[in-house]
Protein backbone atom coordinates (compact mmCIF):
# COMPACT_ATOMS: atom_id res chain seq x y z
CA UNK A 1 0.00 0.00 0.00
CA UNK A 2 0.80 3.45 -0.63
CA UNK A 3 2.10 5.78 2.55
CA UNK A 4 1.00 9.06 2.54
CA UNK A 5 2.55 12.21 4.91
CA UNK A 6 1.69 15.42 5.49
CA UNK A 7 2.73 19.05 7.31
CA UNK A 8 4.85 18.30 10.00
CA UNK A 9 4.76 14.64 9.90
CA UNK A 10 6.18 14.56 6.74
CA UNK A 11 8.72 16.38 7.19
CA UNK A 12 9.94 14.33 10.19
CA UNK A 13 9.45 11.47 8.63
CA UNK A 14 11.93 13.11 5.75
CA UNK A 15 9.79 11.93 2.93
CA UNK A 16 6.04 12.81 1.35
CA UNK A 17 5.33 9.00 0.33
CA UNK A 18 6.68 5.63 0.34
CA UNK A 19 5.03 2.25 -0.54
CA UNK A 20 5.28 -0.24 2.21
CA UNK A 21 3.78 -3.73 3.46
CA UNK A 22 2.87 -3.77 7.38
CA UNK A 23 4.06 -7.41 8.79
CA UNK A 24 1.50 -9.87 9.83
CA UNK A 25 -0.58 -9.08 12.93
CA UNK A 26 -0.68 -5.17 12.06
CA UNK A 27 -4.38 -4.70 11.19
CA UNK A 28 -5.34 -1.61 12.41
CA UNK A 29 -4.82 2.06 11.79
CA UNK A 30 -3.10 1.84 15.42
CA UNK A 31 -1.05 -1.28 14.87
CA UNK A 32 0.39 0.57 11.77
CA UNK A 33 1.52 3.10 13.42
CA UNK A 34 3.01 1.11 16.29
CA UNK A 35 4.47 -0.51 13.45
CA UNK A 36 6.14 2.53 11.84
CA UNK A 37 7.42 4.14 15.12
CA UNK A 38 9.64 1.11 15.53
CA UNK A 39 11.22 1.54 11.81
CA UNK A 40 13.53 4.30 13.21
CA UNK A 41 14.25 7.48 14.98
CA UNK A 42 12.46 9.79 12.16
CA UNK A 43 9.32 7.92 12.57
CA UNK A 44 9.57 7.42 16.44
CA UNK A 45 9.54 11.31 16.24
CA UNK A 46 6.80 11.83 13.78
CA UNK A 47 4.39 9.69 15.26
CA UNK A 48 5.60 10.25 19.18
CA UNK A 49 2.48 12.65 19.17
CA UNK A 50 -1.22 11.25 20.14
CA UNK A 51 -2.34 14.14 17.90
CA UNK A 52 -1.74 12.59 14.56
CA UNK A 53 -4.63 11.31 11.71
CA UNK A 54 -5.05 9.43 9.76
CA UNK A 55 -7.51 8.98 6.13
CA UNK A 56 -7.72 5.35 4.42
CA UNK A 57 -8.34 5.94 0.84
CA UNK A 58 -8.90 9.91 1.10
CA UNK A 59 -11.42 9.05 3.59
CA UNK A 60 -10.61 10.05 8.32
CA UNK A 61 -10.02 6.94 9.86
CA UNK A 62 -9.95 6.22 13.50
CA UNK A 63 -6.80 4.02 15.67
CA UNK A 64 -9.14 1.16 15.52
CA UNK A 65 -10.06 1.21 11.76
CA UNK A 66 -9.05 -1.78 9.59
CA UNK A 67 -6.09 -1.67 6.78
CA UNK A 68 -6.81 -4.42 5.09
CA UNK A 69 -7.73 -3.62 1.60
CA UNK A 70 -6.63 -0.28 1.78
CA UNK A 71 -4.70 1.00 -1.06
CA UNK A 72 -3.36 4.93 0.01
CA UNK A 73 -3.10 5.52 3.88
CA UNK A 74 -2.50 8.95 4.84
CA UNK A 75 -0.81 10.32 8.23
CA UNK A 76 -0.67 14.12 9.48
CA UNK A 77 -1.54 16.30 11.75
CA UNK A 78 -5.07 18.01 13.08
CA UNK A 79 -5.87 19.97 10.17
CA UNK A 80 -5.70 23.89 10.14
CA UNK A 81 -7.43 25.31 6.87
CA UNK A 82 -10.19 27.36 6.62
CA UNK B 1 -23.11 22.25 -5.97
CA UNK B 2 -19.08 23.02 -6.85
CA UNK B 3 -16.06 22.20 -5.01
CA UNK B 4 -12.53 23.86 -6.32
CA UNK B 5 -9.38 23.23 -4.75
CA UNK B 6 -6.53 25.66 -6.17
CA UNK B 7 -3.53 27.75 -5.45
CA UNK B 8 -5.21 30.27 -8.12
CA UNK B 9 -6.17 33.78 -6.18
CA UNK B 10 -10.14 33.99 -6.84
CA UNK B 11 -12.20 37.05 -6.52
CA UNK B 12 -15.47 36.31 -4.13
CA UNK B 13 -17.68 39.19 -5.26
CA UNK B 14 -17.15 37.77 -9.13
CA UNK B 15 -17.75 34.10 -7.58
CA UNK B 16 -20.82 34.69 -5.59
CA UNK B 17 -22.32 36.80 -8.63
CA UNK B 18 -21.75 33.66 -11.33
CA UNK B 19 -23.30 31.65 -8.79
CA UNK B 20 -26.60 33.16 -8.40
CA UNK B 21 -26.65 34.00 -11.84
CA UNK B 22 -27.78 30.92 -12.58
CA UNK B 23 -30.70 30.97 -9.60
CA UNK B 24 -33.43 33.30 -10.27
CA UNK B 25 -35.33 31.76 -7.12
CA UNK B 26 -32.80 32.71 -4.80
CA UNK B 27 -34.39 35.03 -1.77
CA UNK B 28 -31.38 34.76 0.27
CA UNK B 29 -27.02 34.64 -0.62
CA UNK B 30 -24.62 33.93 2.23
CA UNK B 31 -20.86 34.20 1.89
CA UNK B 32 -18.30 33.58 4.34
CA UNK B 33 -14.80 34.71 2.95
CA UNK B 34 -11.73 33.69 5.13
CA UNK B 35 -8.78 36.21 4.59
CA UNK B 36 -4.57 35.59 5.41
CA UNK B 37 -4.50 38.36 8.33
CA UNK B 38 -1.29 40.40 8.29
CA UNK B 39 0.14 39.05 11.92
CA UNK B 40 0.89 35.50 12.48
CA UNK B 41 -0.39 33.63 15.96
CA UNK B 42 2.69 34.87 17.82
CA UNK B 43 1.87 38.09 16.77
CA UNK B 44 4.86 38.66 14.62
CA UNK B 45 4.14 40.14 11.32
CA UNK B 46 3.55 37.45 8.89
CA UNK B 47 5.40 37.61 5.17
CA UNK B 48 3.36 34.93 3.87
CA UNK B 49 1.36 31.29 4.61
CA UNK B 50 1.72 28.46 3.00
CA UNK B 51 -1.29 26.24 2.79
CA UNK B 52 -0.35 22.51 2.39
CA UNK B 53 -2.80 19.85 0.99
CA UNK B 54 -4.09 16.25 0.29
CA UNK B 55 -5.74 17.31 -2.99
CA UNK B 56 -7.63 14.80 -4.14
CA UNK B 57 -8.80 14.10 -0.59
CA UNK B 58 -9.76 17.65 0.38
CA UNK B 59 -11.73 18.03 -2.89
CA UNK B 60 -13.65 14.72 -1.51
CA UNK B 61 -13.70 15.56 1.82
CA UNK B 62 -15.60 19.64 0.80
CA UNK B 63 -17.80 17.76 -1.36
CA UNK B 64 -18.85 15.25 1.69
CA UNK B 65 -19.58 18.70 3.78
CA UNK B 66 -21.24 20.20 0.86
CA UNK B 67 -23.50 17.04 0.71
CA UNK B 68 -24.31 17.29 4.12
CA UNK B 69 -25.21 20.64 4.37
CA UNK B 70 -27.86 20.10 1.71
CA UNK B 71 -29.27 17.02 3.56
CA UNK B 72 -29.69 19.37 6.40
CA UNK B 73 -30.97 22.72 4.93
CA UNK B 74 -32.61 23.34 1.60
CA UNK B 75 -30.21 24.89 -0.72
CA UNK B 76 -30.55 25.96 -4.71
CA UNK B 77 -26.79 25.66 -4.78
CA UNK B 78 -23.59 26.27 -3.05
CA UNK B 79 -20.01 26.69 -3.81
CA UNK B 80 -16.89 26.11 -1.84
CA UNK B 81 -13.38 27.21 -3.16
CA UNK B 82 -10.16 26.36 -1.06
CA UNK B 83 -7.11 27.77 -1.92
CA UNK B 84 -3.36 25.77 -1.01
CA UNK B 85 0.22 27.30 -1.71
CA UNK B 86 2.12 30.72 -1.18
CA UNK B 87 -0.89 32.98 0.19
CA UNK B 88 -0.16 36.45 1.24
CA UNK B 89 -1.69 38.96 3.83
CA UNK B 90 -4.78 40.01 2.80
CA UNK B 91 -4.83 37.37 -0.02
CA UNK B 92 -8.29 35.09 0.59
CA UNK B 93 -8.17 31.62 1.50
CA UNK B 94 -11.55 30.36 1.50
CA UNK B 95 -14.77 31.18 0.15
CA UNK B 96 -18.27 29.34 0.95
CA UNK B 97 -21.19 30.58 -0.68
CA UNK B 98 -24.86 29.05 -0.14
CA UNK B 99 -28.07 30.53 -2.07
CA UNK B 100 -31.34 29.45 -0.20
CA UNK B 101 -35.06 30.43 -0.27
CA UNK B 102 -34.63 31.80 2.84
CA UNK B 103 -32.11 33.35 4.74
CA UNK B 104 -31.85 31.36 8.03
CA UNK B 105 -31.00 27.80 5.59
CA UNK B 106 -28.29 30.23 4.13
CA UNK B 107 -26.68 31.42 7.29
CA UNK B 108 -26.49 28.11 9.31
CA UNK B 109 -25.60 25.72 5.83
CA UNK B 110 -22.57 28.46 5.67
CA UNK B 111 -21.52 28.37 9.58
CA UNK B 112 -21.88 24.32 8.82
CA UNK B 113 -19.67 24.32 6.05
CA UNK B 114 -17.28 26.80 7.52
CA UNK B 115 -17.02 24.81 11.20
CA UNK B 116 -16.62 21.42 9.11
CA UNK B 117 -14.15 22.40 6.92
CA UNK B 118 -11.96 23.80 9.75
CA UNK B 119 -11.29 20.50 11.31
CA UNK B 120 -11.74 18.11 8.35
CA UNK B 121 -10.61 19.73 5.26
CA UNK B 122 -6.80 18.09 4.55
CA UNK B 123 -5.04 21.55 4.70
CA UNK B 124 -2.02 22.96 6.93
CA UNK B 125 -1.22 26.23 7.12
CA UNK B 126 2.71 27.28 7.42
CA UNK B 127 3.44 30.87 8.92
CA UNK B 128 6.26 32.61 7.28
CA UNK B 129 7.65 35.47 9.22
CA UNK B 130 11.39 37.03 10.12
CA UNK B 131 12.39 34.51 12.13
CA UNK B 132 11.50 31.45 9.88
CA UNK B 133 8.40 29.03 9.19
CA UNK B 134 5.96 27.77 12.01
CA UNK B 135 3.27 25.21 11.51
CA UNK B 136 -0.10 26.47 12.99
CA UNK B 137 -1.48 24.99 16.13
CA UNK B 138 -5.06 23.90 15.82
CA UNK B 139 -7.22 25.78 17.42
CA UNK B 140 -9.93 24.20 20.54
CA UNK B 141 -12.21 26.69 19.40
CA UNK B 142 -12.33 25.37 15.86
CA UNK B 143 -13.50 22.00 17.53
CA UNK B 144 -15.88 23.53 19.87
CA UNK B 145 -17.63 24.83 16.93
CA UNK B 146 -17.92 21.52 15.27
CA UNK B 147 -19.25 20.00 18.53
CA UNK B 148 -22.43 22.26 18.42
CA UNK B 149 -23.52 20.78 14.93
CA UNK B 150 -23.32 17.53 16.25
CA UNK B 151 -26.13 18.32 19.51
CA UNK B 152 -29.01 19.26 16.68
CA UNK C 1 -19.36 51.68 9.97
CA UNK C 2 -21.82 52.89 7.05
CA UNK C 3 -25.64 52.71 6.55
CA UNK C 4 -27.48 53.25 3.38
CA UNK C 5 -30.85 53.61 2.49
CA UNK C 6 -31.28 54.33 -1.50
CA UNK C 7 -33.45 53.23 -5.01
CA UNK C 8 -30.15 52.81 -7.09
CA UNK C 9 -29.18 49.24 -7.88
CA UNK C 10 -25.76 48.06 -6.19
CA UNK C 11 -23.29 45.43 -6.48
CA UNK C 12 -22.88 43.40 -3.51
CA UNK C 13 -19.81 42.26 -4.71
CA UNK C 14 -18.03 45.64 -5.27
CA UNK C 15 -19.30 47.34 -2.44
CA UNK C 16 -18.06 44.00 0.09
CA UNK C 17 -14.46 44.51 -1.55
CA UNK C 18 -14.46 48.18 -1.21
CA UNK C 19 -15.78 47.45 2.70
CA UNK C 20 -12.59 45.18 3.16
CA UNK C 21 -10.04 47.28 1.28
CA UNK C 22 -9.38 49.29 4.36
CA UNK C 23 -9.22 46.29 6.46
CA UNK C 24 -6.00 44.52 6.22
CA UNK C 25 -6.82 43.14 10.15
CA UNK C 26 -10.20 41.33 8.54
CA UNK C 27 -9.68 37.38 8.80
CA UNK C 28 -13.45 36.80 7.71
CA UNK C 29 -15.81 38.50 6.16
CA UNK C 30 -19.60 37.23 5.90
CA UNK C 31 -22.42 38.94 3.15
CA UNK C 32 -25.96 38.36 3.30
CA UNK C 33 -27.79 39.70 0.21
CA UNK C 34 -31.53 39.37 0.18
CA UNK C 35 -33.08 38.72 -3.45
CA UNK C 36 -36.46 40.20 -4.90
CA UNK C 37 -37.49 36.49 -5.62
CA UNK C 38 -39.88 35.68 -8.71
CA UNK C 39 -43.10 34.72 -6.69
CA UNK C 40 -45.45 36.80 -4.98
CA UNK C 41 -46.41 35.12 -1.37
CA UNK C 42 -49.64 33.60 -3.22
CA UNK C 43 -47.24 31.65 -5.57
CA UNK C 44 -48.29 34.09 -8.64
CA UNK C 45 -45.34 35.00 -11.18
CA UNK C 46 -44.06 38.75 -9.89
CA UNK C 47 -43.86 42.02 -11.96
CA UNK C 48 -41.88 43.97 -9.34
CA UNK C 49 -42.20 44.25 -5.81
CA UNK C 50 -42.25 48.04 -4.32
CA UNK C 51 -40.89 49.24 -1.13
CA UNK C 52 -42.49 52.31 0.64
CA UNK C 53 -40.13 53.27 3.49
CA UNK C 54 -40.09 56.09 6.28
CA UNK C 55 -36.28 57.45 5.27
CA UNK C 56 -35.10 59.13 7.95
CA UNK C 57 -36.09 56.38 10.18
CA UNK C 58 -34.64 54.02 8.27
CA UNK C 59 -31.47 55.52 8.55
CA UNK C 60 -31.59 55.98 11.86
CA UNK C 61 -32.83 52.39 12.98
CA UNK C 62 -30.55 50.65 10.86
CA UNK C 63 -27.31 52.78 12.90
CA UNK C 64 -28.84 51.49 15.87
CA UNK C 65 -28.75 47.79 14.80
CA UNK C 66 -25.47 47.85 13.67
CA UNK C 67 -24.44 50.04 16.85
CA UNK C 68 -25.60 47.02 18.91
CA UNK C 69 -24.30 44.60 17.03
CA UNK C 70 -20.97 46.44 17.35
CA UNK C 71 -21.29 46.65 21.19
CA UNK C 72 -21.87 42.73 20.90
CA UNK C 73 -19.30 41.43 18.84
CA UNK C 74 -16.11 42.64 17.90
CA UNK C 75 -16.56 43.86 14.52
CA UNK C 76 -13.84 45.49 12.47
CA UNK C 77 -16.40 47.20 10.28
CA UNK C 78 -19.73 46.90 8.80
CA UNK C 79 -22.12 47.61 6.28
CA UNK C 80 -25.65 47.97 5.62
CA UNK C 81 -27.28 48.65 2.17
CA UNK C 82 -31.31 48.38 2.02
CA UNK C 83 -32.91 49.87 -0.97
CA UNK C 84 -36.60 51.46 -1.17
CA UNK C 85 -38.76 52.12 -4.59
CA UNK C 86 -39.56 49.33 -7.38
CA UNK C 87 -37.37 46.19 -7.53
CA UNK C 88 -37.50 43.93 -10.01
CA UNK C 89 -37.04 39.94 -9.48
CA UNK C 90 -33.08 38.94 -9.23
CA UNK C 91 -32.71 42.49 -8.10
CA UNK C 92 -30.89 42.98 -4.53
CA UNK C 93 -33.13 44.47 -1.76
CA UNK C 94 -30.70 44.45 1.30
CA UNK C 95 -26.76 43.96 1.79
CA UNK C 96 -24.89 43.10 4.95
CA UNK C 97 -21.79 42.38 5.49
CA UNK C 98 -19.58 42.35 8.95
CA UNK C 99 -15.77 42.06 8.87
CA UNK C 100 -13.71 40.46 12.19
CA UNK C 101 -10.87 39.11 13.11
CA UNK C 102 -12.87 35.83 13.75
CA UNK C 103 -15.70 33.90 11.54
CA UNK C 104 -18.22 33.59 14.48
CA UNK C 105 -18.38 37.10 15.51
CA UNK C 106 -18.88 37.79 11.49
CA UNK C 107 -21.63 35.30 11.51
CA UNK C 108 -23.33 35.88 14.55
CA UNK C 109 -23.49 39.77 13.68
CA UNK C 110 -24.51 39.17 10.50
CA UNK C 111 -27.46 37.11 11.32
CA UNK C 112 -28.37 39.55 14.14
CA UNK C 113 -28.87 42.93 11.70
CA UNK C 114 -30.34 40.68 9.27
CA UNK C 115 -33.29 39.03 12.17
CA UNK C 116 -33.44 42.53 13.65
CA UNK C 117 -33.70 44.62 10.23
CA UNK C 118 -36.82 42.81 9.07
CA UNK C 119 -38.69 43.11 12.18
CA UNK C 120 -37.67 46.71 12.89
CA UNK C 121 -36.58 48.80 9.95
CA UNK C 122 -39.14 51.08 8.32
CA UNK C 123 -39.70 49.04 4.81
CA UNK C 124 -42.62 47.80 3.68
CA UNK C 125 -43.53 45.35 0.43
CA UNK C 126 -46.03 45.96 -1.92
CA UNK C 127 -46.17 43.09 -4.63
CA UNK C 128 -47.47 44.09 -8.16
CA UNK C 129 -48.78 40.79 -10.14
CA UNK C 130 -51.26 40.14 -13.15
CA UNK C 131 -54.08 40.80 -10.52
CA UNK C 132 -52.74 44.05 -9.23
CA UNK C 133 -51.05 44.72 -6.07
CA UNK C 134 -51.15 43.91 -2.63
CA UNK C 135 -48.93 44.36 0.62
CA UNK C 136 -46.98 41.99 2.26
CA UNK C 137 -47.94 40.58 5.33
CA UNK C 138 -45.73 40.42 8.25
CA UNK C 139 -44.22 36.59 8.98
CA UNK C 140 -44.60 35.33 12.45
CA UNK C 141 -41.31 33.48 11.46
CA UNK C 142 -39.35 36.49 11.59
CA UNK C 143 -41.00 37.43 15.23
CA UNK C 144 -39.31 34.10 15.71
CA UNK C 145 -36.06 34.61 14.55
CA UNK C 146 -35.82 37.83 16.70
CA UNK C 147 -36.52 36.29 19.41
CA UNK C 148 -33.13 34.50 19.87
CA UNK C 149 -31.36 36.98 20.43
CA UNK C 150 -33.25 38.26 23.58
CA UNK C 151 -32.74 34.80 24.71
CA UNK C 152 -28.81 35.02 24.69
CA UNK D 1 -47.03 68.12 15.59
CA UNK D 2 -46.81 66.36 12.78
CA UNK D 3 -48.23 62.63 12.21
CA UNK D 4 -47.19 60.58 8.88
CA UNK D 5 -48.75 57.14 8.06
CA UNK D 6 -47.40 54.48 6.13
CA UNK D 7 -48.05 51.58 4.14
CA UNK D 8 -51.84 50.34 3.96
CA UNK D 9 -52.20 53.07 7.11
CA UNK D 10 -51.33 55.88 4.49
CA UNK D 11 -53.52 54.43 1.94
CA UNK D 12 -57.05 53.78 4.15
CA UNK D 13 -56.18 57.32 5.69
CA UNK D 14 -56.11 58.75 2.43
CA UNK D 15 -53.11 60.89 2.88
CA UNK D 16 -49.23 60.37 3.77
CA UNK D 17 -48.71 63.23 6.65
CA UNK D 18 -50.81 65.79 8.29
CA UNK D 19 -50.44 68.49 11.34
CA UNK D 20 -52.74 67.86 13.92
CA UNK D 21 -53.05 68.96 18.08
CA UNK D 22 -54.59 66.41 20.03
CA UNK D 23 -57.25 67.66 22.34
CA UNK D 24 -56.66 67.49 26.14
CA UNK D 25 -56.50 64.22 28.16
CA UNK D 26 -55.05 62.57 25.16
CA UNK D 27 -51.24 62.10 26.74
CA UNK D 28 -50.16 58.39 24.96
CA UNK D 29 -50.00 56.81 21.94
CA UNK D 30 -53.06 54.03 22.56
CA UNK D 31 -54.87 57.64 23.66
CA UNK D 32 -53.82 59.23 20.24
CA UNK D 33 -55.19 56.28 18.29
CA UNK D 34 -58.49 56.38 20.03
CA UNK D 35 -59.08 60.40 19.23
CA UNK D 36 -57.71 59.70 15.38
CA UNK D 37 -60.50 56.60 15.09
CA UNK D 38 -63.09 59.34 15.98
CA UNK D 39 -62.06 61.41 13.36
CA UNK D 40 -63.87 59.93 10.47
CA UNK D 41 -64.40 56.66 8.61
CA UNK D 42 -61.25 56.68 7.31
CA UNK D 43 -59.29 56.72 10.45
CA UNK D 44 -61.56 54.38 11.82
CA UNK D 45 -60.44 51.98 8.76
CA UNK D 46 -57.03 53.13 8.63
CA UNK D 47 -56.58 52.14 12.68
CA UNK D 48 -59.30 49.32 13.28
CA UNK D 49 -56.00 46.50 13.37
CA UNK D 50 -54.34 46.31 16.57
CA UNK D 51 -51.36 45.38 14.84
CA UNK D 52 -50.55 48.38 14.17
CA UNK D 53 -47.20 50.38 15.07
CA UNK D 54 -45.65 53.90 15.77
CA UNK D 55 -42.85 55.76 16.23
CA UNK D 56 -42.33 58.90 18.03
CA UNK D 57 -39.61 61.32 16.85
CA UNK D 58 -37.83 58.21 14.17
CA UNK D 59 -38.03 55.66 17.49
CA UNK D 60 -40.25 52.86 18.09
CA UNK D 61 -43.22 53.64 20.59
CA UNK D 62 -45.69 51.11 22.08
CA UNK D 63 -49.24 52.08 22.86
CA UNK D 64 -48.07 53.62 26.79
CA UNK D 65 -45.65 55.60 25.47
CA UNK D 66 -46.12 59.82 26.14
CA UNK D 67 -46.57 62.22 23.07
CA UNK D 68 -45.67 65.47 25.52
CA UNK D 69 -43.17 66.90 23.44
CA UNK D 70 -43.12 65.07 20.41
CA UNK D 71 -42.50 66.27 16.92
CA UNK D 72 -43.63 63.87 14.75
CA UNK D 73 -45.66 60.91 15.17
CA UNK D 74 -45.49 58.16 12.43
CA UNK D 75 -48.32 54.84 12.48
CA UNK D 76 -47.88 51.94 9.70
CA UNK D 77 -47.97 48.05 9.62
CA UNK D 78 -45.77 45.71 11.06
CA UNK D 79 -42.38 46.09 9.13
CA UNK D 80 -41.63 43.56 6.06
CA UNK D 81 -38.15 44.61 4.53
CA UNK D 82 -35.30 43.02 4.33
Amino acid sequence: MKLLYFAWVRERVGRAEETAEAPAGVSTIGELIAWLRSRGPEYEHAFESDAIRAAIDRRHAKPDAKIAGAREIAFFPPMTGG
Amino acid sequence: MAVRVQTELFDAGRETADLGAGHVDAGAVVTFTGLCRPNADSGAPLEALTLECYPEMAKEELSRIEAEARARWPLLDALIVHRHGRIRPGEPIVLVATLSPHRAAAFAAAEFVMDYLKTSAPFWKREETADGGAWVAAKAADDDALERWSRR
